[in-house]
């Protein structure tokens, strides 16, 4: 099983590096083929590892020692264990199938063989990040994640915009990883060892302090990663990436690494309650929050990008509750529907030229009826509508809410739940019914190649039917992970609930469809609506990302200017050089000493004895006194 | 009242002085070379009379030295004076200043 | 009694005639003065019995070293009133005052010493002149020999100073120029 | 042959350097080549020959040179060092070897050589007047490379470069008569050794004042906020090959010292300077990274991050524990190829366009693609990320001062921001966005001799950040001898208690291993 | 009547004179070879006064193993004393006159060198610095001093340009007034002691306690007057520069180095018995000027720009470093000025000797002194070698190991460290960066900045073998220094420590 899990680990590598090779040169198919061909490799050793830990084995390997001095000891570990299992098939499936679809989508660029580099490094970073056996480990694949959105995220360098956000990820990603790393740290310190196993097992016996602020900092590292308030502000940005990457990374994989990491480290989380409610919270205010920046939102990639935000929210509500599973399942089902959702959005930015504004479009479903079925099942699975997916996960976390009698949060979720629906709808119907508005800009869509309808098709499937699993996957994380049911008892309670939710959504559906499938025209900042205070402040995404500028980046950069041209050289190195002047001054004040005039020459001599005589009278005189 | 050789120790620094007075004023350079042959005047007077009140030749010898010294220094100065009035035809040491600094 | 009236008066004449060599701007004055002052000065070693150093004083200074300065005087042609620029004359006398003021605080406390011992003792009964010719010859042999060479090496000095080699200089001169010139005694206007 | 090793490192190659007066000029460059390789492959044998599982002094050499007054020609090496003289034989090799520049290009290659053998003697050194000489003789070198081939500004940034260095080299001086006088007085007998020095046990006060004196020269070296105003000058002005020898070599030599005779000699006054050197350390990773942000010219970027880096390594080192130190003795090899890479890099496109204000530039990525992937490469080594060669060094080193203060390593752990800030924006200002500037439209991409020194590099840099182990074993095991002398050493009891005995961890360990 | 007095010759000790006497009989040869025949060349004297030097060597070598074996040798009455620091500094006063000699072999001709008297002048003028060394009588310090002096006075003049006038007559009238300050200090010592020998002096003083604390206060003002005038001790110093710009550098090079290690010793003599008897006012005294004469002239220097110049006042600079060693006054620090001197030598004659090689005979256009630094600009290109070889004494002098003075600077400072004066020997530290600067700033010129049309053709223009041969031997003392240091502080410290100092 070893060569499986090599097989599965390096394959995104090797096929990063043989894309890499041809990266200067001009676009061959060649790097696509082999690069997805080698994920569908990894994809399947991945299946077969699935089995045979479902057969009740774990795979844990230890390949090569990385650092090794004093007492620290951290190896190339790799663990395939029930939760890292889930999380490789998540990832392998979604990338072959974005790898495949990339095929497609990259035709034209110039840089397709280097993206293709980047996107395999980027599985492999992931693969790393979920199969370490160490948290030195889970902090390389994190950071080398980290690096891959850097670089798909800036991948069309020649955009401003893209490069700003593709450093705004990089930074504010390293923000949290600076937490993340100071909970290692205080793990290594006080265990001893950063091994899962020898931390879960010796956790328990360290102070609660101790623990609360090791789980405070790693959340900390999650929550960069996974794009929480308040360092969210980089995901939005990041979708100036090719829509592939925010399919593989900004949706279903990368973001969800701070999910895995507590999911990773319940045994952590289950100590301290407290900081789980926090979590649990937050989670709830992010769902809500990013759910109220979707609703006006005009750029399609970025309502999906918040719609993923809103979802992570979900998610660690469920973690933070202590229902690991609850969360890691929603994770599993939130990939496929939300990577579909964002492959379709691809097809649509196709057809459209780049075009991203939803009221330019319109009436689309006549060119692309295979993308608009698939957009729309995909939205149906995120509004969580008995029987796609979202429903089995996402009601799942409401109910955790409700059974934790945690009724605020299951408030806030419910409502979420509706906007949810009301923005995943609002895209739909701008972007596929209604008059043919693009038709004003000059604009001829048409469907995307067919194989990358067929590459999306098995995200589709799984959109629809992943809630089927949620048995076989209980049974199998519960190997690892605290196997509590969250079954609201009373079974009125429960059927209200359940189907109050389903027409809550509904309504919201039918409520978008009504407001916006006849849409016909494209609205220019004049509307009544759009000059009110709440739109505005929603627009503009509550002023955060200026509220950043304003307070962070632009006094940084002042900060700095003046750092150097205040301090640095008007201080420290003007001291450092004013001693030197001070004595070259003196020199050039007191060369005339030396006049060359004879005269004075005389004189300095009888000055200098007159001098040594007045010390020698004076210390005579005081010599005296004092031995008289 | 008797004369001590505090008095000519006295005496001794007074023409000292003078002498130094001259070597800082003359500008004309015999006329400083003049100004350091009192210095060493000045200096044989005490010598004697050190020599003097403590019955000791060595004083005398010093001073006789001395004088033989003050001999040879006027011998090289004028020498060198003789050269420089021969090149500038002055002998006033405000003339020499083509080093400074 | 008699002492001391010698001693304040020669006192007094030398400070006078001192005084006059440096403040005087008369050349000639100022040389006569020095003259007349080193007389007197030898008035001292006659009365402190240092008979040999009072003729020496004569012989040498006022025979030898001023007839040196009268030659010079009448060379340099400043026997007229010679002009010097006064530059901060108060400092040279608050320096020479001062240095004056300061060694006489300390020399008007009396010597205290128990210890000295006079290696070579005046013998009332010898002569001055002999008991230093003793002592010359034999303490201070050598350095009675390295004055001899002092002096040597002053003549040596002097005459090749004042020297007519020196009218013209080789070392400002081209290297061509020397080859043809070497035997020529011409005075040149050497340069500088 | 193998007893001498070390001399023969030091001097082969200025005895080449003085042969290569009678080389041509043409063939210089080739000549310059040999010897530097044939000095890289004597170094990877004395690590071949090198014994890891020792901690001591290896190959240790000794010959009177002064005995009246304790100055012996000691030399030694031990896991600590070794590396240090590997990266030095292996730079001046890739230095001399990526050379483009064409003046007088005999008298730098002699020059090079002759730093080179200063160098290798500084790490060498096993007496400290030997170590001295080496440290001072090596600015003159360099004084050279920077005055002859500078900027225009290079008469005053080699003024200052040297003055600087000196001035603080003479303070150290006197530290060290201090130090062989206290050992005259403790024994009788003068030494300049440093292993004998490490026997005496100083009073706390003493240490004290010493460990002031050697620090002004250290910190200089190094340099140490506030010191370090001379590196810009010297890195702005230095010519490519000087930057790069400066940079991955020369500053090391301060931390290097630093390992070499502040811990080991000073343990209390160690323990009693740690955080107020922790603060300037942490003064010098935010403060110099913000000015580096702030930087127009690309090469000070990269100058002023060498700053920021130091610091880190210095926190590593008064981390005083094994975890610490060695990861800043590792950081040092780091921060040498790291940023003697970026230097190199820095010098590809100032050959092509001298300029370095990154507002010339913008969108060479696609001008020169291959370039701006191994200067991607080298900067995110540079911002640390795992499995490049930096992440160790730091990681440890930040690791190792966590023991010491948990809030100044979440403080200094903002390095990995600022990095991340000032490198990414640098990068993003000379390599992404559209190519405004017609001149930089037809550059050439990197030439073989220019990947000559760019490739090993990069190789290094990840085939280190990989796997580190062949180099942190022997690291280790050394450094781990020497916080065990200073926790012996150690009198005041809080020195006790930072300085980790290991010999009780180790007894466990192996009780363990035992079980 | 007087009794005749009956001296044993063998009590005389008649071999104490042998060495001055050699240098005497040397100079009195010269005089009689010019009488035989006159307008013989340069190189014969030269070669005359090598050998006699030679001699003067030999017999103090042969010295040196007498006091080895049988310690101070007394003479002539006790006037004369050789004891180990007079040996050691007439061995320095003599080989640093052997190396400096040769320099008149110059190809260009200069003034002096076409007297026969010249170098007679020049062999009086060691056997009187040899005196002065050589004796602890003040008389004959002085007379010693005096005889050097002058000899030095005509020497300078013999350059024969208006400068060297100007240096000589300066020269001369300040030393007339130091002249007059050493005879009023011994006056003074006199007064108190009733003797004129320094270890009759030192006895007196201590079996009075000092009583007379006043007058040797006033005493050894005047002594520091006049030994800091020999030795330009700041204030005393300011004839220095204008002498060596007006004198030839050879000469230069050789007054930096043969007088003041005569004025050191004197000075050793005479103060040390009164730092080591707790004089605090000397000790403070001594300290300022040391720290004061390091400083001043060390900031003065970086303004110069003249060569000659800046040489002069880092040679003044130097000469305080050294005097710090009597201010200490341990054994390890009187080793240390003899090695520091010895070092020095080296560096300084390769650095003066370089600047003759490159003296032309007029002025360059536009400047206003011989070796300006702008006419060493560039010379790494038009004449390498040469470069390098200035900028090795550069850097000897600035203290760069492993070169000659580094290890001379090593050990001062390592005998203040072990003095307990620690601010002295950082003071000493400090100064010796700060003295970077201007050895640096010639450096600068010569490999950084480019040529200055024409100037090339003045490089080596007065060179010949002789003077190669003395650049070739600076050069291998100063790079080799580190061998020598070893026997050299065995050897002086076996001798300065048999001395009793």
């Amino acid at each position: 099983m070893e060569l499986y899990l090599y097989i599965a680990l390096f394959a995104p590598l090797v096929g990063s590096l043989f894309s890499a090779l041809f990266g200067m040169t001009p676009k061959t198919y060649l790097t696509g083929y082999i690069a997805s061909g080698l994920l569908f490799t990894s994809f399947v050793s991945s299946a077969i590892l699935l089995t045979y830990v479902m057969g009740g084995h774990t795979v844990h390997v230890e390949m090569m020692t990385w650092m090794a001095t004093g007492d620290l000891y951290i190896p190339f570990g790799f663990v395939v264990d029930q939760v890292s299992v889930v999380m490789m098939m998540v990832v392998t499936i979604v990338s072959t199938v974005v790898h495949i679809y990339s095929v497609g989508y990259m035709d034209h660029d110039k840089g397709f063989n280097r993206f293709f580099a980047w996107l395999s490094a980027f599985v492999f970073s992931m693969m790393v990040l979920v199969m370490s056996d160490n948290f030195a480990g889970l902090f390389i694949g994190w950071e080398g994640v980290g690096l891959c959105s850097w670089g798909l995220i800036g991948f069309w360098y020649h955009k401003e915009s893209a490069t700003w956000a593709a450093n705004e990820a990089f930074i504010m990603n390293r923000i949290a990883d600076l937490g993340m790393l100071i909970g290692i740290f205080m793990l290594y310190w006080n265990v001893g060892s950063l091994q899962y196993d020898v931390v879960f097992a010796e956790i328990g016996n360290l102070p609660i302090v101790i623990i609360t602020w090791i789980g405070i900092f790693l959340f900390i590292g999650a929550m960069g990663k996974s794009a929480q308030f308040p360092l969210h502000t980089w995901l939005a940005d990041a979708m100036e990436g090719p829509t592939p990457v925010s399919a593989l990374i900004h949706a279903a994989t990368m973001v969800t690494a701070g999910v895995y990491l507590v999911v990773r480290a319940n045994p952590i989380y289950d100590l301290i309650p407290n900081v789980g409610l926090f979590i649990a919270s937050l989670g709830a205010f992010v769902a809500l929050f990013a759910a109220s920046m979707a609703l006006v939102n005009r750029d399609m990639k970025r309502i999906i990008a918040y719609s993923t935000l809103s979802q992570l929210g979900y998610m660690f509500v469920a973690a933070g509750l202590g229902a690991y599973w609850v969360a890691l399942f929603h994770l599993m089902a939130h990939a496929f529907f939300k990577a579909l959702l964002f492959l379709g959005a691809g097809n649509v930015m196709h057809a459209m030229h780049d075009e991203l504004d939803p009221f330019k479009m319109g009436g689309l479903r006549k060119v692309m009826k295979g993308t608009f079925i698939m957009m729309t099942l995909a939205s149906v699975a995120l509004a969580g509508i008995y029987p796609f997916a979202g429903f089995f996960s996402k009601d799942l976390i409401l109910e955790v809410g409700f059974v934790e009698h945690h009724y605020v949060i299951y408030t806030v979720l419910l409502l979420t739940a509706g906007l949810t629906a009301f923005y995943s709808f609002r895209l739909v119907a701008l972007i596929f019914h209604g008059e043919e508005r693009y038709k004003l800009f000059g604009i001829h869509p048409h469907e995307a190649y067919k194989f990358m309808l067929v590459a999306m098709s098995p995200l589709l499937l799984l959109a629809m039917i992943a809630g089927s699993f949620k048995m076989t996957y209980y049974q199998l994380v519960i190997n690892l992970l605290p196997s509590t049911q969250y079954h609201v008892h009373n079974e009125v309670t429960f059927w209200i609930m359940t189907i109050g939710t389903q027409l809550f959504v509904m309504a919201a559906i039918l409520f978008a469809y009504k407001k916006y499938s006849n849409w016909n025209s494209v609205p220019d900042g004049s509307s009544k609506m759009e000059n009110s205070f709440g739109y505005k402040l929603l627009w503009n995404q509550y002023y955060i990302p200026k509220f950043y500028e304003e307070v962070f980046s632009k006094p940084y950069l002042e900060l700095s200017k003046i750092a150097w041209k205040q301090i640095d050289l008007k201080i420290v190195d003007a001291t450092v050089d004013m001693i030197a002047n001070a004595i070259y001054k003196t020199g050039e004040n007191t060369r005339d000493i030396q006049n060359g005039n004879l005269s004075t020459m005389l004189r300095w001599m009888v000055f200098g004895l007159i001098v040594l005589l007045a010390l020698a009278v004076a210390f005579t005189v005081g010599y005296n006194a004092v031995s008289a | 009242m008797e004369i001590t050789l505090t008095h000519y120790l006295v005496l001794s620094s007074v023409l000292f002085a003078i002498g130094l007075i001259g070597v800082m004023r003359r500008k004309n350079l015999l006329m400083l070379f003049f100004a350091t042959e009192i210095l060493l005047n000045a200096t044989n007077v005490a010598f004697a009379a050190i020599s003097h009140y403590m019955g000791d030749l060595s004083g005398q010898m010093f001073a006789f030295f001395i004088i033989a010294i003050a001999a040879s220094e006027v011998a090289i100065g004028l020498g060198l004076l003789i050269v420089w009035y021969k090149r500038t035809g002055k002998i006033d040491l405000d003339q020499m200043n083509s080093m400074r600094g | 009694m008699f002492e001391a009236i010698a001693f304040y008066l020669f006192a007094a004449l030398t400070i006078v005639m001192f005084t006059i060599t440096v403040m005087t701007s008369q050349a000639l004055y100022a040389i006569t003065a020095m003259a007349a002052g080193m007389i007197f000065i030898s008035a001292f070693f006659f009365i402190l019995g240092a008979d040999f150093l009072g003729a020496i004083q004569i012989i040498v200074y006022t025979g030898a070293v001023m007839a040196l300065y009268a030659f010079g005087m009448m060379f340099f042609d400043t026997t007229r009133n010679v002009v010097e620029k006064r530059t901060n004359p108060q400092i040279v006398f608050v320096l020479g005052v001062l240095a004056a003021v300061m060694v006489v605080a300390i020399f008007v406390a009396p010597i205290v010493s128990n210890n000295i011992q006079a290696l070579y003792p005046i013998d009332a009964a010898i002569g001055n002149t002999q008991a230093i010719g003793m002592v010359l010859f034999t303490k201070y042999l050598v350095p009675f020999e390295l004055a001899a060479v002092m002096l040597l090496v002053a003549m040596i000095g002097g005459i090749v100073l004042a020297g007519k080699k020196m009218d013209k200089s080789l070392t400002l001169m081209a290297e061509e120029d020397i080859g043809s010139m070497d035997d020529s005694i011409e005075p040149q206007a050497g340069g500088h | 042959m193998i007893d001498h090793i070390l001399t023969l490192l030091i001097f082969f190659p200025a005895l080449a350097a003085m042969l290569g007066f009678v080389v041509t000029k043409d063939s210089m460059r080739a000549y310059g080549i040999a010897v530097a390789f044939i000095e890289f492959i004597l170094s990877l044998w004395l690590w071949y020959a090198y014994d890891p599982m020792v901690s001591g002094m290896q190959f240790m050499e000794s010959m009177p040179l002064i005995p009246a007054f304790g100055i012996n020609y000691l030399l030694g090496v031990d896991g600590i060092s070794l590396f240090i003289i590997i990266l030095s034989t292996f730079f001046t090799l890739l230095g001399i070897g990526s050379l483009t520049e064409t003046r007088h290009v005999k008298n730098l290659i002699i020059t090079l050589l002759f730093l080179e053998m200063t160098m290798v003697g500084v790490f060498a050194a096993l007496d400290a007047i030997v170590f001295y000489v080496f440290w001072e003789l090596s600015l003159v070198p360099m004084l050279y490379i920077i005055g002859a081939w500078g900027g225009p500004l290079r008469i005053y940034a080699s003024i200052k470069f040297f003055l600087y260095t000196f001035t603080g080299s003479l303070v150290m001086l006197v530290g060290m008569l201090f130090m062989a006088y206290f050992y005259y007085q403790a024994t009788g007998q003068w030494s300049f050794s440093i292993l004998e020095w490490y026997r005496l046990i100083l009073p706390e006060n003493f240490q004290l004042w010493l460990f002031a004196a050697f620090f002004i020269g250290f910190a200089i070296k190094v340099p140490m906020f506030p010191f370090h105003t001379w590196l810009p000058y010297a890195h702005g002005q230095a010519p490519t090959i000087g930057s790069v020898i400066l940079a991955a070599i020369l500053l090391k030599m301060g931390t290097y010292a630093f390992v070499r005779f502040s811990l080991p000699l000073f343990p209390d006054a160690s323990v009693f300077f740690m955080f107020p050197i922790a603060i300037i350390a942490i003064i010098m990773i935010i403060y110099t990274a913000m000015v580096a942000y702030a930087q127009e010219d690309i090469k000070q970027v990269v100058a002023y991050s060498s700053v920021s880096h130091m610091g880190v390594i210095i926190l590593g080192t008064f981390a005083l524990n094994v975890e610490g130190v060695s990861g800043s003795v590792f950081l040092m090899l780091a921060h040498g190829v790291v940023s003697g890479a970026l230097f190199l890099l820095v010098g590809v496109i100032y050959d092509r366009r001298h300029t370095k204000l990154m507002s010339e530039f913008g969108g060479l990525a696609s001008v020169m693609p291959r370039y701006a992937t191994i200067f991607g490469i080298m900067m995110m080594a540079s911002v640390g990320l795992p499995l490049t060669i930096n992440f160790v060094g730091e990681f440890l080193s930040l690791l190792g001062f966590y023991k010491q203060s948990h809030m100044l390593t979440l403080t200094a752990g903002v390095a990995i921001i600022v990095g991340a800030i000032y490198m990414l924006s640098a990068y993003k200002k000379a390599f992404f966005g559209t190519v405004t500037n017609e001149e930089n439209r037809n550059l050439k991409d990197v030439n073989k001799t220019e990947l000559f020194g760019l490739i090993p590099l990069v190789i290094v840099a990840i085939w280190l950040g990989v796997y580190p182990k062949p180099v942190l074993g022997p690291i280790n095991n050394s450094v781990e001898s020497i916080i065990q002398l200073m926790h012996d050493k150690a009198q005041s009891p809080e020195a006790k208690e930072r300085i980790p005995n290991l010999s009780e961890s180790k007894k466990i360990i192996s009780m363990k291993e035992a079980n | 009547m007087l009794e005749p007095i009956h001296v044993s010759l063998a009590s005389l000790n008649l071999a104490t004179l042998a060495p001055m006497l050699i240098a005497i009989v040397g100079a009195l040869t010269i005089l009689v070879i010019d009488l035989v025949k006159g307008g013989l060349h340069k190189s014969l004297y030269v070669m005359v006064s090598l050998l006699f030097l030679l001699l003067d060597l030999g017999s103090l070598v042969d010295f040196a193993g007498v006091f080895l074996k049988n310690g101070t040798v007394l003479g002539f009455f006790d006037v004369m004393l050789m004891d180990g620091i007079a040996i050691l500094a007439q061995i320095i006063i003599v080989v640093g006159s052997m190396l400096f000699i040769p320099l008149a072999l110059t190809s260009k001709r200069f003034h002096e060198y076409n007297y026969p008297e010249y170098f007679a002048l020049f062999l009086f003028m060691i056997a009187g610095f040899q005196f002065m060394v050589a004796t602890d009588n003040l008389i004959l310090i002085f007379i010693g001093l005096e005889t050097a002096s002058l000899a030095l006075y005509t020497l300078i003049a013999l350059h024969n340009r208006s400068k060297s006038f100007e240096a000589a007559v300066k020269y001369f009238t300040m030393g007339a007034l130091a002249a007059g300050f050493f005879a009023f200090g011994s006056m003074i010592f006199y007064a108190i002691s009733g003797s004129v020998e320094i270890n009759q002096i030192a006895t007196v003083l201590a079996e009075d306690h000092y009583s007379n604390i006043g007058y040797v206060l006033i005493g050894v003002t005047f002594m520091i007057a006049a030994i800091g005038f020999k030795i330009s001790m700041v204030p005393f110093h300011t004839w220095t520069p204008d002498v060596y710009e007006g004198s030839s550098a050879a000469l230069a090079g050789y007054m930096s180095i043969v007088p003041k290690i005569a004025g050191f010793v004197v000075a050793m003599r005479l103060f040390e018995f009164m730092v080591h008897s707790g004089v605090v006012w000397l000790q403070v005294i001594l300290y300022i000027g040391v720290v004061v004469t390091m400083t001043a002239s060390n900031i003065w220097a970086l303004v110069q720009s003249d060569v000659k110049r800046m040489l002069a006042y880092s040679s003044i600079s130097h000469a305080g470093f050294v005097m710090a060693a009597i201010l200490i006054g341990t054994t390890q620090s009187n080793t240390g000025l003899f090695l520091y001197w010895a070092l020095f030598s080296f560096t300084n004659l390769g650095a003066f000797t370089m600047l003759w090689v490159n003296r032309q005979k007029n002025l360059l256009p536009g400047q206003s002194s011989d070796h300006p630094y702008e006419k060493f600009s560039g010379m790494v290109k038009t004449m390498p070698m040469g470069a390098v070889m200035m900028g090795l004494f550069m850097l000897s002098l600035a203290g760069i190991p492993p070169f000659g003075l580094f290890w001379g600077k090593l050990y001062m400072i390592g005998s203040a460290v072990s003095a307990g004066y620690t601010g002295l020997a950082l003071i000493m530290a400090l100064n010796s960066a700060i003295a970077g600067y201007y050895y640096l700033k010639l450096i600068v010129f010569m490999f950084m900045k480019d040529p200055m049309v024409g100037y090339e053709k003045f490089y080596f223009m007065n060179a010949s073998l002789s003077l190669k041969t003395i650049i070739g031997i600076a050069v291998v003392g100063t790079i080799f220094a580190v061998f020598a240091v070893n026997p050299l502080l065995k050897v002086i410290t076996l001798f300065v420590y048999n001395s009793g100092y």
